[in-house]
């Protein structure tokens, strides 16, 4: 054998060995699905179930609901309407999570819902594998059509205005008059879940983004497995041009209504007025004020605990004057709930209690737990809204040690009022009361003040402890001008004379 | 000046006569015999082994009620308590303390020759004449609201302790006795073997000093570890069990150490003040040098005080875990931090004073650049001493870190690195002080750099060790609580100042002066920095005194005697803040009463006060 | 003058820094309340009650629980207490003056050092000396009532006549 | 060149304070203002202390402020500096007056716990209380991961509201929670604590917290009310076994 025919054979046995190992090496590895299974139990499963049947432990406690992935229908999609696969980039951000578009303060999954955003903690190809195990439930292939183009949406403001009556005929009826959710029908999705039309001014809360481009691909694909249809389906009686949609799109995210966003800030501040404090929400000495937004989370502290609340965010406004303190409360509300009335019956989950809303103060010097407090007690002003239109509306005053201690004051002496406004989709409630708080003594009411809201929503079945809240938040009073100046002055002057003291001492020691 | 004279005499027969008067009110058969048929729980024990025949003469601990406590209109009963406390641990601190130096330098003055420490001596001694009496007034008033407010308490304790107060009141007398024949007699016996006699004197008047302390520390710390009674409080007879205390001998050590650190302290904020006012060049340097001494008493005595610290608080571990555990890691946590300050402000201090001092010899110039260094090294560590380990966030800090523990400074918040920052903080200290005392002098040994270096290498392999065991034993071994790393720390740290004090003596044996000390050559401002040793040695005494005493919680004495005042309660430590520091307030001002009577009564005779 | 004025100036100073330090920079924490002084129990008018009383005691205010549980092995478990005392009365190493399982965890809780199970006894003292406190003392502060409890609760729950206590006499204390 | 010495003190301070800030600007995480109060005064008070421990130093640092009032030719400066000086500290105090303060309440997070707690109807020392299923976790793992699982069927129906599907603390509502809840993500968290610290927080919630952590602000349930004793120790385990930490051991 000569050396040359050697060298070869001992190369291509060397080649072998290595394509032997590397072999050994991939059958060691998971394969894609494999990965993807142990993901998705140890990290799906909780929700969406162990056979994607959108039925794990927490699924029952979950509004809307886990999808269940043995259908292959997912609402959030960009692939025409008559597609039903989602596209591979649809998969990747429904699980990555959304951060690209304006959405829930530190949040960065899909917004409104209980899906979090894993970009920190799936890797791509992770996620690849984990579509491909989910896709497997539905028997899901791979798209063929491909998503719609938004490239062609190009906000203008003739196209808001185009967009206006368009909304009025095709999208008022689900979504009210001004896009509060406030529609005048009663939805459900394809699996029996009761579903709330989005109130287009919280572009906040979109699930899938709230930008004319996204609201486009929503006008055009539809919510599959609701009552959302696409516009773009020719077999439809509402269907929309290319144009046209592009015009609605337009018009819906004009209606977003930023300034009512929540922020990170607590605090209230109360702008202080001469004279008569207003009665109404509609009177113009509120806009002094400026909104302080504060998102609601659910009571699911103790028992009965509410799961799927309908409100999600409260604004706030507060005036005052030498005596007394204002707070209006504004929220968007689906329904104005009425017991007895038959149309609220209709859009009502179950029986129909009043909508209601309360701020809490604490009753002495020390915060007590924003529960309805503790030992140390707290004030509650409390409004419900059965009274009907142009009847007087009831207003309760609460003292509370704790939720299972509750006794109600009579009101006429604490000086405290309230009138409320149901308007399209969103209550206005002022509440008025003395500074010194109801049925505390005088100057208990610190600066700041702090304190609690509430809200109820009777349709969705809220009454008691079910409903919706905040933690201690703070009202500032904003000092009278005059006062301010007053200290500036005096320390000014204070300063300024012991300079003089300084120059005349440097001048004797010089 | 005649009240000058006769108030302590005064002072001293009204005290005693309180002591005596309810020693032999309370005597134990009859202070209780209306009492025993009223605790049915106890009478009616019939299985308890342990009964004793001693046990059958002295009653248990009364149980009280809210109603048994006396009320005075416009006092509040423990307030009252606390402050006349207060007062008169400060004044009896004070002197205890003087005359344990004054004996000091009595005896240095006369092994020296040096007529400078005499008449320092004396002077010191004049100003313990008035407070002398002001304590025995405030030992007074504390009795007199300990009566009136808590007579069970008293009763009860009288009942164990009765013969011991009686002994007290003997001391008491002879002391006084001893006090006024050593102050009166100080010219009359200056010469040869008088002055040997005046020296036993002093000695005389230490012992009975610190023996009235001891006795008195019994009464205290049986209040928190009783012993010589059994769990219902009852006597066993032996007066010397419930002396001989768990505390007891941990407090007197504690006490008797803090109490020179604590004179020196007020004794350089009394030389500070006379340096500022003083007129000519002489006094000036007299006060300076007084300052000085009593200054390097006092960061003397206040070095070994966190090991008596230690040992105290093992004690209390070793006798009731809870009390242990409330004290370190319950309510007082943050106390802790607080002192923490306080000890830092006095370490920096104390350092500005050395350094302040370099000015008074030529030759300190040479080390001033070495300032900023030492600065930064205490500073550093003095931060990582003080940062909490429990943060105070606001809710958007909270936000932003996402979780309860910092991931920069909750290292710093652990024992170990506590334990190394207080070393470094020893270490540094002593490297003023020992560039102070090299400012005078030049090295002339032809092998000194080598003794330096030696020095300066010791300096930087024990930084290291002292870095490296609290690093590792803090943070990678498993245990994060362990403080493994303390006890070779300290001992790093004492390595190095014996070693380099050793060889700075052999060094500087053989030397010559770079420019004399010249006395009173200091800048005013670091007279301020003594003002400020006094007055945090004052609140801290305050406050720790209210930690030793609130750890009881709400017992008269510990799980023996409970209190059952609307006062039994612990009050927080900004409250506690704000007592001890209107108390510190009232004691300054009479201080400076005492400042000014001493003063009146007589001027300094001038015995030295030239640089020597 | 000015010389005092300006250390006495100082001296405030120096104090309001270290007051509002303590007093505003450190978070301001309310001591725990002292407990309420305890009543002593009523004596339960029948067997059944004393050991109800007694399960309560030990697993509450007795605090026995603290220190008789399987993990920190700082004291013997009590499972199986009234065979267990019977063999340790009859033991050679048996000190105490106890004659039956009951008068043994009577004098348990009362004098614990009277007899100290092996191993764990006060280190050094070479099982002569017993951790334990007296149970009637303040800090557990139990009432005879409470001990009768405890040793009925035992005795239930070994399933043996309840021999202690006369719940006929009547409720007892104040 | 050398740096005047004022110019020093305003450089060194300057530097400090940069370097406090820093973690919180740079990567998010904040020294607390509180902490930052504190070292700030005693590293101006140190500066304070090494720049005038000598006449001549001090006499440099204070030299242009003695020049501002007896230097006659500076009496321009002196002037518009003795102007800016009480309108400053007048604007400081306006500023104060207006908003009323308003500063949010202080609050430690993680609180010392108590020795000993009741809870279903028994007493527990905490510092001797361990997880009844940790030693599972050797003898019978099948049996461990059994219970591992249920902990997460109790967390998953209980707790993610709140602390979150990643248990990172931001579960769907955790946005309108102040203070946030508490992450368990990460070797800082959980890993620091042991697991009786843990079941003494889930078992008396935020109410159960000592005054200065600001109990009436968490709004953490004491789980004592709806979870058995076995849940609590189930999902401790589960908060663990999920999140890769391993509790820290007793002992002190």
């Amino acid at each position: 054998m000569s050396g040359e025919t050697v060298k070869k054979m001992s190369k291509s046995l060397l080649t072998i060995l290595l394509l032997l190992s590397l072999a050994g090496l991939a059958a060691s590895q998971p394969t894609p699905s494999e990965k993807g299974r142990e993901i998705y139990v140890s990290r799906c499963s909780w929700c969406h179930g162990r056979e994607g049947r959108g039925d794990g432990p927490a699924a029952e406690f979950l509004n809307p609901p886990p999808r269940d992935f043995t259908l292959g229908v997912y609402k959030w999609k960009s692939t025409p309407f008559d597609e039903i696969t989602p596209s591979e980039d649809d998969f990747v951000r429904m699980i990555k999570g959304v951060a690209s578009h304006d959405g829930i303060q530190g949040w960065a999954g899909m917004n409104g819902t209980s899906m979090p955003g894993w970009n920190d903690t799936l890797s791509d190809g992770e996620i690849k594998a984990l579509t491909g195990y989910i896709k497997g439930f539905g028997q899901l292939e791979k798209a063929e059509k491909p998503s719609i183009d938004t490239s062609v949406v190009k906000p203008s403001r003739e196209g808001v205005e185009r967009g206006r009556g368009l909304y009025k005929d095709r999208c008022s009826e689900c979504h009210g008059e001004d896009g509060r959710g406030n529609g005048r029908k009663r939805l459900k999705d394809d699996w029996g879940a009761r579903t709330w039309p989005r109130d287009l001014t919280k572009g906040w809360t979109f699930r899938a983004g709230s930008s004319a481009k996204d609201i486009y691909t929503r006008v055009t694909v539809g919510i599959p497995g609701t009552q959302m249809p696409s516009f773009a389906d020719p077999k439809s009686s509402k269907r929309l041009t290319d144009e046209q949609r592009r015009d609605v799109a337009d018009y819906a995210a004009s209606l977003n209504e930023a300034y009512r966003k929540p922020g990170a800030g607590d605090t209230i501040r109360a702008v202080r007025v001469e004279g008569d404090l207003p009665q109404s929400p509609d009177d113009a000495a509120w806009s002094k004020a400026a909104y302080a937004n504060f998102y609601l989370f659910p009571q699911i502290i103790a028992k009965e605990r509410l799961y799927k609340p309908t409100l999600d965010s409260v604004s706030v406004k507060s005036l005052y004057n030498d005596s007394n303190i204002a707070v209006l409360m504004e929220w968007d509300d689906p329904t104005r709930s009425v017991p007895g009335d038959e149309k609220a019956a209709e859009l009502a989950e179950g029986e129909v209690f009043a909508d209601a809303v309360a701020v809490q103060f604490p009753a002495g010097k020390e915060l007590p737990y924003f529960g309805m407090g503790d030992e140390r007690p707290v004030d509650i002003w409390h409004w419900r809204s059965e009274g009907g239109e142009g009847l007087p509306q009831p207003i309760r005053l609460i003292r509370a040690k704790g939720f299972k201690n509750i006794s109600e004051a009579d009101t006429a002496p604490s000086g405290i009022s309230a009138k409320g406004v149901y308007e399209k989709g969103r209550w206005r409630v002022v509440f008025m009361g003395p500074l010194t708080g109801a049925g505390k003594e005088a100057g208990q009411m610190d600066n700041p003040i702090p304190a609690a809201f509430a809200a109820w929503d009777g349709s969705n079945g809220d009454r008691g402890s079910r409903h919706v809240l905040t933690g201690w938040k703070t009202i500032t009073l904003e000092r009278k001008t005059k006062g301010g100046y007053f200290w500036a002055v005096v320390i000014a002057l204070f300063v300024f004379a012991a300079e003089l003291v300084w120059l005349r001492s440097a001048g004797k020691s010089a | 000046m005649a009240f000058v004279k006769k108030a302590p005499f005064i002072s001293v027969l009204a005290l005693s006569a309180l002591l005596v008067l309810i020693s032999f009110l309370s005597g134990p058969s009859k202070a209780f015999s209306a009492d025993t048929p009223s605790s049915p729980v106890i009478s009616s024990q019939t299985h308890d082994a342990g009964v004793t025949a001693a046990q059958a003469a002295y009653p248990p601990a009364p149980k009280l009620k809210a109603e048994d406590y006396p009320k005075v209109k416009g006092l509040n009963p423990r307030l009252t308590v606390w402050m006349a406390a207060q007062m008169h641990l400060w004044f009896a601190a004070f002197v205890l303390a003087v005359p344990i130096f004054v004996f000091i330098f009595e005896a240095i003055g006369m092994a020296k020759k040096d007529r400078r420490y005499d008449s320092t001596a004396y002077e010191f001694m004049r100003v313990s004449m008035v407070a002398y009496s002001i304590t025995a007034i405030t030992g007074g008033l504390l009795l007199l609201s300990l009566i009136v407010f808590y007579p069970d308490l008293m009763k009860y304790l009288a009942s164990i302790f009765g013969p011991t107060m009686i002994l007290y009141a003997l001391i008491f007398f002879a002391e006084t006795g001893v006090l006024y024949t050593y102050y009166y007699g100080w010219h009359a016996l200056d010469r040869g073997a008088r002055k040997w006699a005046h020296l036993f004197l002093g000695f005389l008047l230490n012992l009975s000093g610190t023996a009235l302390m001891f006795i008195a520390n019994a009464w205290v710390t049986f209040m928190m570890t009783p012993a010589g009674v059994d769990i219902r409080g009852a006597f066993d007879g032996n007066v010397w069990h419930a002396v001989h205390n768990h505390l007891w001998s941990p407090m007197n050590l504690h006490r008797f150490i803090a109490n020179i650190a604590y004179g020196g302290s007020i004794v350089g904020a009394y030389a500070a003040y006379k340096f500022l006012s003083s007129n000519t060049d002489e006094d000036r340097a007299h006060y300076d040098w007084m300052g000085y001494a009593a200054n390097f008493v006092a960061i003397g005595a206040l070095l070994p005080l966190p090991f008596a610290g230690y040992w105290l608080t093992a004690e209390i571990y070793a006798y009731s875990q809870q009390m242990g555990i409330n004290l370190m890691g319950g309510v007082f946590a943050w106390l802790f931090i607080v002192q923490a300050v306080l000890i830092g402000a006095l370490f920096l201090a104390a350092n500005y004073y050395l350094w302040c001092g370099l000015s008074r010899s030529e030759g300190g110039r040479r080390y001033t650049k070495y300032i900023k260094y030492i600065a930064f090294a205490l500073t550093v560590s003095f931060l990582v001493w003080f940062t909490p380990h429990t943060l105070v966030l606001k809710p958007s800090e909270a936000q932003a870190l996402g979780g309860q523990y910092h991931p920069y400074l909750g290292p710093l918040g652990l024992m170990p690195a506590k334990n190394t920052a207080v070393n470094i903080m020893l270490l540094f200290t002593y490297l003023s002080f020992l560039l102070y005392r090299r400012s005078n002098r030049i090295a002339i040994s032809s092998w000194a750099i080598y003794g330096k270096a030696t020095q300066a290498a010791i300096f930087v392999s024990a930084i290291a060790n002292i870095v490296y065991l609290g690093v590792y034993y803090g943070y990678f071994t498993n245990t994060v609580y362990k403080v493994a790393s303390s006890v070779p720390q300290v001992v790093t740290t004492l390595f190095v100042i014996v070693s380099c004090s050793l060889i700075e003596a052999a060094i500087y044996r053989r030397s010559e002066e770079a420019g004399p000390y010249r006395w009173g050559r200091m800048p005013e401002r670091s007279q301020y920095a003594l003002f400020l040793i006094a007055v945090t040695f004052t609140w801290l005494m305050g406050l720790m005194g209210f930690v030793r005493s609130a750890i009881r919680q709400h017992w008269h004495v510990y799980s023996v005697m409970r209190d059952a005042s609307p006062d039994a309660f612990t009050p927080t430590i900004g409250y506690a803040a704000r007592v001890v520091s209107v108390g510190t307030i009232i004691f300054m001002a009479i201080v400076i009463f005492i400042f000014w009577v001493s003063n009146l009564s007589g001027r300094r005779p001038h015995g030295g006060g030239r640089a020597g | 003058m000015s010389n005092f004025l300006k250390v006495a100036a100082f001296s405030l100073f120096i104090i309001g820094v270290y007051t509002f330090f303590a007093d505003r920079l450190i978070p301001p924490i309310a001591p725990q309340a002292p407990p309420p002084l305890t009543e002593v129990a009523a004596r339960p008018m029948t067997a059944d009650g004393l050991a109800r009383l007694g399960e309560e005691v030990f697993k509450g205010k007795g605090a026995c629980t603290l220190c008789h549980n399987p993990v920190g092995g700082r004291a013997p478990l009590l499972d199986g207490i009234i065979i267990k005392a019977n063999e340790r009365i009859k033991g050679p190493g048996y000190r105490g003056g106890a004659k039956d399982a009951a008068e043994y965890i009577r004098e348990s809780m009362v004098n614990p050092s009277a007899y100290v199970v092996p191993g764990f006894g006060v280190a050094g003292t070479h099982d002569t000396k017993s951790p334990m406190p007296d149970v009637r003392g303040s800090e557990i502060g139990l009432s005879e009532v409470e001990i009768d409890a405890v040793i009925a609760y035992f005795q239930r729950s070994a399933g043996v006549e309840v021999t202690v206590g006369s719940p006929a006499a009547g409720p007892e204390g104040k | 060149m050398k740096i005047p010495k004022p110019l020093q003190f305003i450089i060194v301070v300057l530097v400090v304070y940069g370097l406090l800030k820093a973690p919180g600007l740079l990567l998010g995480k904040p020294i607390p203002q509180s902490v930052i109060f504190m070292y700030m005064l005693f590293v101006v008070i140190a500066v304070l202390l090494v720049m005038t421990a000598t006449d001549e130093s001090t006499e440099e640092l204070f030299a242009p402020v003695r020049a501002l009032v007896e230097d006659p030719s500076k009496r321009l400066i002196r002037n518009v500096v003795f102007i800016i000086l009480p309108l400053t500290a007048g604007y400081i105090a306006y500023g104060f007056t207006k908003t009323g303060g308003g500063q949010a309440g202080l609050r430690s997070v993680h609180p010392a716990p108590p020795l000993e707690m009741r809870a279903y109807g028994k007493a527990f020392d905490l510092s001797t209380l361990v997880n009844p299923l940790r030693r599972l976790e050797k003898e019978d793992p099948a049996e461990f991961k059994r219970n591992v699982e249920e902990g997460g069927a109790v967390y998953f129906r209980n707790c993610f509201f709140c602390h979150g599907d990643k248990l990172d603390g931001i579960g769907h509502y955790a946005h309108a929670l102040t203070p946030p809840p508490l992450p368990f993500k990460g070797r800082d968290t959980i890993a620091q604590l042991s697991e009786s610290y843990l079941f003494w927080r889930i078992v008396k919630g935020g109410v159960g917290l000592p005054q200065e952590a600001g109990p009436a602000e968490s709004s953490m349930p004491a789980w004592e009310e709806d979870l058995r004793e076995d849940e609590v120790w189930k999902v401790i385990t589960f908060l663990y076994d999920y999140t890769g930490n391993r509790p820290r051991p007793l002992g002190r």
